[in-house]
């Protein structure tokens, strides 16, 4: 493991991160979010962590996401803060 | 199969909650009788597991026949085995009690709400019988998650309250594994009594402090001790009546539960009571918790909602009465996890039934009711003269060891917290029964529907079994401290 | 004011984290606490004593079994309290529309007069009848079936390879969403209706737990998969082995309906008629 | 200069989690609307998970499946050999009841959306206000 790449992907997340909550537009935070989950996995893979990995890119990356774009499809992208 | 009681206890509601789950999309009217039969059988176990500890010692059950500290334990002592049986036995007597208004408030979903039901009880159950710290976070969750879902389908501002408390007892919860998995860094285990083997020689490092510093933070979010409570009357006044007194006699109690457990078990009174300062600064804390949450009780207008902030304040009891750090204090802190579990129990099917034939209860409806519907009165005139603390009833000899205890350690601030709660409490139930006995009764319903009369009778007994007990357990407190309570201190205690 | 004192609280618990960290054993240090105690267990009697060469599938389906039993239960229990505070019904509306695809005839049926056949050649049209994509049909009709089988590859699999029943299971569902993204809620309901999923997920459960008491019966401690060696016909290590394929298996039925029935009643706001 | 980069390397993970749990923490309580409540609590659950995964982390380890298969079981597995299976069992679990509170939260959200039509917490508390009066 190469802890430059590692590092890296560490700012990656953390920028994800703070994009997302601090974007106004909902869907955009929501789509923010998966790329956060996703960002996250390639983290994990690099640690060693696979079956983590693995979980998170279904979950985080990929259902999540959908329930995100659901509810906020459902609901309103307006968000004021 | 008695060998297995252990795993019959949470099994049986676990496999039963599925078996409701289906019956609500097949036959709806089989989900009560089968909720009732795992409610029997977790308390049948869970009673005969209390007698097996107070014969035979500790149980431990290797779960899948791996031995702790790889395998996941149950590990009973008279601790656990005492949590046990009240949870089981309000989860059973609130299943009869509730029954009508579950019909009347669910009509179309009797299969989700009794899966719920039965998940939250196993959930709650799984909690007290664990004794692995990462499995009590799992179930911790579940209990947590159908608490979410059974308040939040209550009436307008039940979701909203709902989700408040969904981001509160996430930010609880995450702490505890949070704090769980500094545990695991420090120590390399999860089993609670490996744990305990292997702390004594970090004591001294930081991250053995901080774990406990967060666990316990985690806790009192998770049980609303009064600067951390802001979630809990919101969501418990806006919920169905149906699900709050299953939920509000349970779920800080067995909080309460965990927390003794992280204090005495996990980092042994050696650590826990280390220093007086730590001990003193959460006693001072939890009389600031019991005299806020009085204080703010009295400015309620609702039943529902000063019950809440009673419940804070009980809160506020225990977790004092644990860091007092005594036999008293802390004898006072377990009985009083019987005790508020059966008043609060009461209190709230008593409101439950006020709600139930009157449709609201804000304290401007309650004329006349004593003449209207004299048991649920009485019962709840028993419930309160317990939460007084007034003597035959048991809230008073949970309330004399605490005091007791608060002497003996010199936390004379806690002792005058303890008095000042039982005489805002003596002014907060004597309104309520002002205005039911002495204002003149409205003939009709304040709707002008049908007048109002006693509730059925399937409410009224079990409400009436409830306040019983409460006078049967101050009859009893004196067994019950000296059999049960005194074999659940772990040695060291002064 | 609230920002002040929320913005208060959040650094000093970064600080007093942060204070914590000076502690940690280094990054990466094989001779740390957490390396040391009980994980060798795992890796060295893995292979020995469940013949599964995934350690993490090992544990987490056998050592740690329990865990994952509410792991299940929890998912579970999150499709019922989704369905139990959205799920809201609606009356059927009075006039319904079909129209006959070869012919393109549209058919006005009133209430109480009997329905077409729930067949191809009709097809239901109103208010909420959404116009499909062909690009989009035509490319999820391909795509569905290559990830349906590695969903399954991925549930066979956990013993040798990462993945399990939970990710396998989190596939599946993601299939069927896919399906009903592109097409619409009411054809993904045809597939997979409401009922089945909420039956799919409870059997799932049961599955696991049914397992567990099974084990129970034959008076071994609960979830102790070498008492099944019994039933299977084969020595208890690799009954342990094949314990873990029938609970990985119950994770994944669990799995996949809970989370198509939670995508169901929140893109649907509960009502089960119009998807995204 | 060394120094420095080595203390950097071995705990800039940690210090990565921690200002993850702050990003969460601040928007679950700062943040007035519920979907972005909803993000944080989520990214403050992720970055504990990260911090159980950065625990189970061994220099010169591989991941945690052993490799020779069933007919090499004569071979001994060394313990250093393999990164720390255990928290990475823990979080598969803790990713479950993250994605379960996550479908719970929403469900919520959108109740209130239905009972409200707003998702800022300040609208709903004004509207309650406007309610009562």
């Amino acid at each position: 493991m190469i802890w430059q790449l590692d590092f890296i992907i560490l700012t990656l997340v953390i920028i994800s991160g703070i994009a997302a909550i601090s974007i106004k537009d909902l869907l955009g935070a929501a789509v923010l979010f998966g790329a956060y989950s996703f960002m996250m996995c390639l983290l994990w893979s690099i640690m060693g962590a696979v079956d983590v990995a693995f979980t998170e890119a279904s979950v985080g990356a990929g259902v999540s996401t959908v329930l995100f774009v659901a509810a906020v499809f459902r609901t309103t992208r307006r968000s004021r803060d | 199969m008695s060998d297995h009681f252990p795993a019959l206890i949470i099994v049986v509601p676990l496999l039963s909650a599925f078996f409701i789950a289906a019956a609500g999309w097949i036959r709806r009217t089989l989900c009560f009788p089968i909720a009732l039969f795992a409610m029997t059988v977790s308390l049948y176990s869970a009673i005969a597991l209390l007698c097996e500890v107070v014969t035979e010692g500790r149980v431990i059950y290797h779960l899948g026949g791996w031995s702790p500290p790889w395998g996941i334990a149950y590990d009973i002592d008279y601790l656990n085995g005492i949590v046990l049986v009240v949870v089981a036995a309000v989860a059973f007597i609130n299943l009869f009690a509730t029954r009508s208004s579950v019909a009347l408030e669910f009509p179309r979903k009797l299969g989700p709400f009794y899966a719920l039901y039965v998940l939250f009880v196993t959930g709650l159950l799984g909690i007290v019988v664990t004794g692995d710290a990462f499995n009590l976070y799992v179930l911790l969750e579940i209990a947590a998650l159908t608490g979410y879902a059974l308040l939040g389908m209550g009436e307008g501002r039940a979701p909203l309250a709902s989700l408040n408390y969904i981001f509160m007892g996430t930010i609880g919860a995450s702490f505890y594994l949070l704090g769980i998995g500094y545990l695991y860094l420090a120590t390399g285990s999860l089993n609670m009594a490996d744990i305990a083997t292997l702390l004594p020689e970090i004591y001294h490092s930081k991250v053995v402090l901080l774990a406990f510093i967060i666990c316990m933070t985690g806790l009192f979010i998770k049980m609303a001790l009064f600067p951390l409570h802001f979630w809990l009357p919101d969501a418990y006044a806006y919920s169905p009546s149906a699900s709050i007194s299953l939920i509000a006699p349970l779920t800080t109690k067995v909080m309460v539960y965990v927390m003794i457990r992280i204090a005495l078990t996990v980092f042994t009174p050696r650590f826990s009571f280390a220093s007086p300062t730590v001990s003193a600064s959460f006693v001072w804390l939890a009389a600031i918790a019991i005299v806020m949450a009085s204080i703010m009780a009295l400015s309620q207008k609702s039943v529902k909602k000063m019950l809440a902030y009673i419940i804070i304040a009980e809160v506020g009891y225990m977790v004092g009465g644990l860091w007092l750090g005594n036999r008293n204090g802390i004898t006072g802190a377990i009985l009083h996890i019987i005790n508020d579990a059966a008043m609060t129990l009461c209190v709230f099917l008593a409101a439950g039934n006020i709600l139930f034939k009157l449709k609201q209860d804000s304290f401007d409806h309650l004329q006349g009711l004593f003449r209207k519907m004299p048991f649920s009165m009485a019962a709840l005139v028993i419930g309160a003269l317990s939460i007084i603390g007034v003597p035959p009833t048991c809230g008073f000899f949970s309330k004399w060891y605490l005091l007791l205890g608060g002497i003996d350690a010199g936390q004379y601030g806690f002792v005058a917290a303890l008095i000042f709660s039982s005489l805002v409490n003596v002014v907060l139930f004597f309104r309520i029964f002002e205005i039911g006995f002495f204002e003149s009764a409205q003939e009709h319903h304040p709707t002008g529907r049908a007048p109002i009369e006693e509730a059925p009778l399937e409410m009224l007994v079990p409400l009436m079994v409830v306040a019983a007990l409460l006078i049967v357990l101050g009859f009893y407190t004196g067994d019950i401290v000296n059999n049960l309570i005194r074999f659940a201190l772990p040695a060291g205690i002064a | 004011m609230n920002k002040t004192i929320g913005l208060i609280t959040v650094v000093l618990c970064g600080v007093m984290l942060l204070i914590g960290t000076a502690d940690f054993p280094d990054w990466g240090d094989p001779q740390s606490p957490a390396s040391r105690h009980v994980s060798p267990y795992y890796i060295e009697k893995s292979i020995p004593e469940t013949s599964v060469p995934n350690i993490v599938t090992a544990v987490l389906a056998d050592y740690r079994g329990y865990d994952t039993m509410f792991e299940t239960t929890v998912i579970f229990t999150a499709g019922i309290a989704c369905f139990f505070l959205l799920r809201v019904r609606r009356k059927e509306p009075e006039i319904r529309y079909y129209r006959h695809i070869p012919t393109g005839i549209t058919l006005r049926i009133e209430q109480g007069a009997k329905l077409p056949e729930d067949s191809k050649v009709f097809e239901r049209i109103d208010t909420l009848y959404a116009p499909h994509d062909l690009i989009i049909k035509t490319t999820a009709r391909l795509i569905i079936p290559f990830i349906l089988i590695f969903a399954l590859y991925v549930i066979a699999h956990g013993h040798h390879s990462p993945g399990g029943g939970f990710q396998g299971g989190v596939i599946l569902g993601a299939a069927i969403i896919l399906f009903a993204i592109s097409y619409d809620l009411r054809s993904a309901n045809r597939k997979l209706s409401e009922r089945a999923a909420a039956l799919l997920s409870t059997i799932g459960v049961f599955i696991y737990a049914g397992t567990g008491a099974l084990c129970l019966l034959l008076a071994s401690n609960f979830l102790d998969y070498s008492a099944l060696a019994s039933i299977l016909g084969v020595d208890p290590v690799t009954a342990r082995s094949h314990g873990i394929l029938i609970v990985e298996i119950g994770v994944g039925t669990t799995v996949m309906a809970v989370m198509v029935w939670i995508y169901y009643n929140l893109s649907s706001r509960g009502r089960q008629d119009e998807g995204l | 200069m060394d120094d420095i980069l080595s203390i950097l390397i071995s705990k800039y993970n940690y210090w990565g989690y921690i200002i993850l749990m702050m990003v969460g923490l601040y928007a679950m309580i700062i943040k007035k609307n519920l979907v972005k409540k909803i993000i944080g609590m989520s990214i403050m659950q992720t970055a504990i998970i990260f911090f159980y995964v950065s625990i189970g982390v061994k220099k010169n380890a591989t991941i945690p499946i052993i490799t020779h298969g069933h007919n090499g079981a004569a071979d001994i597995v060394r313990a250093s050999d393999y990164i720390n299976p255990l928290p990475h069992v823990l979080m598969l679990t803790a990713i479950v009841v993250a994605v379960a509170t996550l479908g719970v939260a929403l469900a919520l959200a959108i109740k209130i959306y239905r009972h409200y039509d707003t998702l800022e917490e300040d609208e709903i508390h004004d509207f309650l206000k406007n309610q009562a009066e």
